[in-house]
């Protein structure tokens, strides 16, 4: 079986509308935070991975190649993985089976988006996303996949938009002692669901900002990750599904790919009893009934229970599950890749017990992660453990 | 704003604001991509496209499975062989999901909405749909469930595209 | 016949035409922006030195790439160097030929480790040698912007 | 390497300078069906894991990774996308089954170069936005700087280029797969079209559509199965400077770097005599040239002796691309190194038909991502 790996440091920019950084000096910066933060040089570091999604953003084509140096590729071996919306979280996979296989002892992954070149809206970048023949002549945005599957999920369970909003709630509001984060002040029930409609039932205050940003991990392997650390937070399960592309033919209601992922990553870390093995969560929350559908995926909850959860205030950081304890993307901000590693860094910060003012109330030993992307389609997973 | 967010560590970046960049305060580059594309449609979607010119919804069938399947394609992504046979679909369907959407895919704001939706085609195995427009409805009236069927461009103006159909309206 | 034996016969060629509209907005970044504001207003190129690697990046950055060391030393080179390389640009951006060849050089300007990608002027083709010197010629001040095309071309000294 | 890898399946479409009967979709079902029917195995319930690769700028369509699952049989499945050469998905599986958590992986690339209808324009994208882009040039001039150095450097002529070029086009004839065969005569070259000086339009491998899919599997399963493996020795990979104004331009380290990787894992310490053919890089006819070198296949000093005494022709001591290279079969975006290694398999099997060489027993494979890249990738393969 593969060796045991560890994620050893981790850095990353403020999240920002717009950043002066290039891509590849977000990138730097991220690199060199997670080596600072385990007092490792590059010469320590055996490989680079990179995460990004989709190239139009950054409005360089073969981004990968284009942010290397940034990210510490330079004379080393250097690989850009990407599933969208989903790469965040599966760049640490990536970097995973790299140390796992045996042929790396030490590898940086490095996530970087950088949305705010894309004139005059990043959100018109996600008319390429659809098939170019049979749907992007409908002029499709991002917003009509996302207000789709929401509203096949409400209609579903019956859910009311008030429940739903409440994750926006606690995650901007935990956002707030991020200190990446965009968001600047508090926002409340009313706030969103007075907020402009955008496509119902999304309304503004129900989305994640566009954003600038970068993070970093390091990982490494079991004898050197002890010699960089006395507290490293293992990787004890990973896992990711694809589903179809054929979209219109799946059930949104459930993300069955999630769940796929999730099975996978649980059998590794050989947790049999989600609900109660896991103590931390931070799903991919670029909506706020996103992270209601990735609890139910991640088998934390049953189907159309999430909400409940959140009413109960389970899910706040004092509460018996804290989920998005960071601020999510809801609050600290969504530079697609960025965002989704973000989330790894916050359950290495939690299980740690190095999140300063963000720290859960509870004791906790075993985290997940998760991202999601493409057209509803992919769920990545990595399950973290002290 | 909270004033405790001053004592979190400071991480590098550095925000700009709109007005840095029209009052010239940053240096900037500017590119206009000349990516053009001629995508060729294949077989499965190539049919598709032809029998929307004639004012039909074409779907596929996979023995093996059993099910039919739109928009078409040559393998059933499922059983991974070859589908079986084309099969000729209704033009009508049920609205399996769908929004009312105030913003254009280039994020302009507009007054009436337009409302995207993805419609189960009769004829099509369950659950099979295709996304489209929904037309000649008040907004309030839209409903999950709702019948529907496709409103088609007169025949001397179908070209062999999705926008053959203007839209779907309820029934 | 029916339709569907009618398209299934018929060879149903098809392309459909799409484009990825990518209008980009970028910034010079917080090196580019000190390299180019230096460029404009004083007309000298300056690069930063990475003490560890010996090495001058001109333009200068805020990294070295090779050890990720943050870079804040910015020193001044020479608008004077040595022609690395050199070609005659035949085809343009649309995949058609230049109706004017564009000559092209590498040039390591005195000082720096790294070179510019940039046009020659005041020169022939036959009169390019490798390793031969050059110089640049940058706009009259009030022409320039701050940008890579602030300097017009490289030219013998 | 500790867990022994084989490739135990390939398949492949044929490379043709446009495909307009089939959508990418079809095009790389094609591949697919043929790799697994080589292999034995159905997709549905064999394979452990998927990798594709693939850039969003030659599909036209943003996280074009959506697209990828069903025609691999993939839905529903671990399915994850590289933005690299085909060897670089390779280089993935590989370390995947590694890890001990799966045994069967597919890697698939593929071309739809001929559906691009403004390549330069989408190519120049790929250049730096700040530093370089303003200046309006097609990416050729980066080639024509670098030819212009090398041959300054190298003492080689065009002449030695030409050979190339003759010799690839040629070898593509015996390559049913090949789109690009031709007989190329003086006067050919003598008329070529200039496109950066020194490189003129017969240098450079033009571009065709084409899939490649390949079915790599451990040492367990490789047992079970009916067919030939070929193992994979030792695969690396590696990047150089990126940027124009730093990067190496004598010599491309970065395939050095990858190329040494490799070589350890296959316990290579002098790949001149432990390698019986190499298939490489030729998207511009001195880049075989250059790759040679790098691969420590020949050494600087004798390069030229060894292209005008034909020696990596096909009766030479090390056949350098009998398939035909790019500059034979076409140049096929990320597939051109799934291409390349589908033809040593061929090779190492006995299973290449009028390109069979004699016996061969272990082949080096290697890939450059194309201008403006400095990232390679390098595999060995042995039976």
């Amino acid at each position: 079986m593969g060796r045991r790996v560890a994620i050893v440091g981790a850095g990353m920019t403020r999240f920002v509308r717009r950043a002066q950084e290039t891509g590849k000096e977000l990138a730097f910066y991220a690199a060199s935070e997670a080596l600072h933060y385990c007092g490792m040089k590059l010469n320590q570091i055996d490989g680079v991975v990179l995460g990004s999604a989709p190239d139009t953003f950054d409005g360089v084509h073969m981004k990968g190649e284009y942010l290397s140096d940034g990210a510490g590729a330079w004379g080393k071996p250097y690989m850009r993985c990407y599933v969208g919306g989903g790469t965040g979280v599966f760049s640490v996979i990536h970097g995973w089976y790299h140390v796992a296989s045996g042929a790396f002892d030490t590898c940086l992954v490095v996530c970087e988006e950088k949305m705010s070149s894309f004139q005059p809206h990043p959100q018109a970048a996600f008319l390429t996303i659809f098939d170019h023949t049979t749907e992007r002549p409908l002029k499709p945005n991002l917003l009509w996949i996302f207000a789709l599957e929401m509203n096949r999920y409400m209609n579903t369970y019956g859910l009311r938009k008030e429940d739903i909003a409440r994750v926006a709630v606690k995650n901007k509001n935990n956002a707030l002692d991020h200190p990446a984060a965009q968001i600047a002040a508090p926002v409340t029930l009313d706030d969103i669901l007075k907020s402009e409609v955008l496509a119902w039932p999304v309304q503004r205050l129900d989305v994640s900002p566009v954003s600038d940003g970068a993070v970093a991990v390091v990982l490494a392997e079991e004898s050197v990750a002890r010699r960089i650390t006395d507290k490293p937070v293992w990787i004890e399960g990973v896992g990711w599904a694809l589903d179809t592309a054929y979209w219109t033919n799946r059930d949104l209601c459930y993300p069955r790919y999630v769940e796929e992922a999730a099975r996978m990553a649980y059998r590794m870390a050989g947790v049999t009893d989600p609900r109660h093995q896991i103590h931390v969560a931070e799903p991919y929350d670029p909506f706020d009934y996103k992270e209601l559908h990735h609890l139910e995926g991640l088998m934390l909850c049953g189907r159309g229970e999430a909400p409940q959860l959140t009413v109960d205030g389970v899910t706040r950081r004092d509460g018996e599950l804290p989920v998005c304890p960071s601020g999510g993307l809801l609050g600290v901000g969504n530079p697609i890749a960025a965002a989704g590693l973000m989330k790894v860094a916050e359950l290495f910060y939690q299980l740690r017990g190095e999140a300063g003012k963000r720290q859960i109330a509870r004791k906790a030993k075993r985290g997940v992660a998760q991202a999601w992307g493409d057209l509803m389609q992919v769920g990545t997973v990595v399950v973290l453990g002290v | 704003m909270k004033p405790k967010k001053e004592t979190l560590p400071l991480l590098p970046g550095t925000g700009l604001k709109d007005e840095d960049f029209k009052k010239g305060r940053v240096l900037t580059t500017r590119w206009d991509a000349d990516a053009r594309y001629g995508w060729d449609a294949g077989v499965a979607v190539g049919r598709y496209l032809a029998g929307l010119k004639e004012g039909v919804i074409l779907g596929v069938r996979c023995h093996k499975c059993g099910r039919t399947m739109v928009p078409p394609r040559i393998f059933c992504e499922w059983c991974f062989r070859n589908i079986d046979e084309w099969v000729e679909l209704k033009d009508t369907g049920t609205v399996n999901t769908f929004s009312l959407c105030y913003v254009t895919w280039d994020v302009r704001r507009i007054k009436e909405p337009q409302i995207p939706a993805v419609i189960e085609i009769d004829g099509a195995s369950p659950g099979m749909g295709i996304m489209h427009l929904l037309g000649e409805v008040d907004p309030k009236q839209v409903k999950v469930g709702m019948r529907v069927k496709a409103v088609w461009k007169p025949a001397a103006e179908r070209e062999g595209a999705i926008t053959d159909i203007r839209y779907f309206k309820p029934i | 016949m029916a339709l569907k034996q009618r398209l299934e016969q018929e060879s149903q060629v098809k392309v459909w035409y799409g484009e990825l509209p990518v209008e980009s907005l970028y910034t010079a970044g917080v090196a580019g922006e000190r390299f180019f504001r230096t460029l404009k207003e004083q007309g000298v190129f300056t690069g930063t030195r990475c003490e560890q690697c010996g090495i001058i990046y001109v333009p200068g950055r805020i990294f070295c790439e090779r050890c990720l060391a943050k870079l804040e030393r910015w020193e001044k080179v020479g608008s004077e160097g040595r022609l690395e390389s050199w070609t005659v640009l035949y085809q343009g951006l649309d995949g058609k030929p230049l109706r004017e060849p564009e000559l092209i050089g590498l040039v390591r300007l005195d000082r720096a480790s790294t070179v510019l990608v940039h046009r020659l002027g005041n020169v022939k083709p036959e009169e390019l040698r490798i390793g031969m010197r050059v110089k640049a010629v940058l706009k009259p001040k009030s022409q320039r912007e701050g940008a890579i095309t602030d300097i017009r071309f490289f030219a013998p000294v | 390497m500790a867990n022994r890898v084989a490739i135990v399946g390939i398949g492949a479409t044929q490379f043709r300078s446009i495909s307009p009967d089939v959508s990418y979709r079809e095009l790389v079902y094609e591949a697919a069906v043929k790799a697994y029917r080589d292999a034995g195995i159905d997709p549905r319930r064999d394979v452990d894991t998927f990798v594709t690769c693939s850039e969003d700028y030659n599909e036209g369509t943003s996280i074009f990774d959506e697209y990828v699952p069903d025609q691999l049989g993939a839905a529903l499945k671990q399915v994850h996308t590289i933005a690299g050469d085909g060897l670089h998905g390779v280089a993935a599986a590989v370390l995947q089954i590694m890890t001990g958590q799966f045994r069967v992986a597919v890697v698939e690339a593929h071309s739809k170069a001929s559906n691009m209808l403004t390549p330069d324009g989408i190519a120049v994208c790929a250049q730096d936005p700040v530093f370089n882009r303003p200046l309006g040039f097609n990416n050729l001039f980066i080639a024509g700087l670098e030819m212009n150095r090398f041959l300054h450097t190298s003492g080689l002529t065009k002449l030695h280029c030409w050979q190339v070029v003759q010799k690839n086009r040629a070898h593509a004839f015996d390559n049913p797969l090949a789109g690009r065969a031709a007989l190329v005569e003086e006067y050919d070259f003598a008329n070529a079209r200039p496109l950066a000086a020194p490189l003129d339009e017969l240098d450079v491998a033009q571009p065709v559509d084409g899939a490649v899919v390949v079915v790599l599997a451990d040492e367990s399963v490789v047992r079970r199965l009916k067919g030939k493996p070929v193992w994979v020795e030792g695969i690396g990979w590696g990047n150089g400077a990126v940027s124009l104004e730093s990067r190496d331009w004598d010599r491309p380290e970065y395939v050095t770097r990858a190329a040494v990787m490799a070589y350890r894992q296959a316990g290579i310490d002098s790949p001149a005599d432990q390698i019986d053919f190499a298939e490489i890089d030729d998207t511009f006819s001195y880049k075989e040239l250059q790759h040679l070198v790098a691969l420590g296949l020949v050494s600087a000093a004798e390069l030229s002796h060894w292209i005008e005494a034909g020696r990596t022709g096909t009766q030479g001591v090390l056949p350098v691309n009998r398939s035909g290279g790019a500059l034979g079969m076409g140049y096929l975006y990320e597939a051109n190194g799934l291409a390349r290694l589908y033809c040593a398999v061929q090779q190492l099997r006995g299973e290449a038909g009028r390109m069979q060489l004699s016996a061969p027993r272990r082949a080096v494979v290697q890939s450059w991502r194309g201008l403006p890249t400095t990232s390679a990738a390098v595999a060995v393969l042995s039976v």
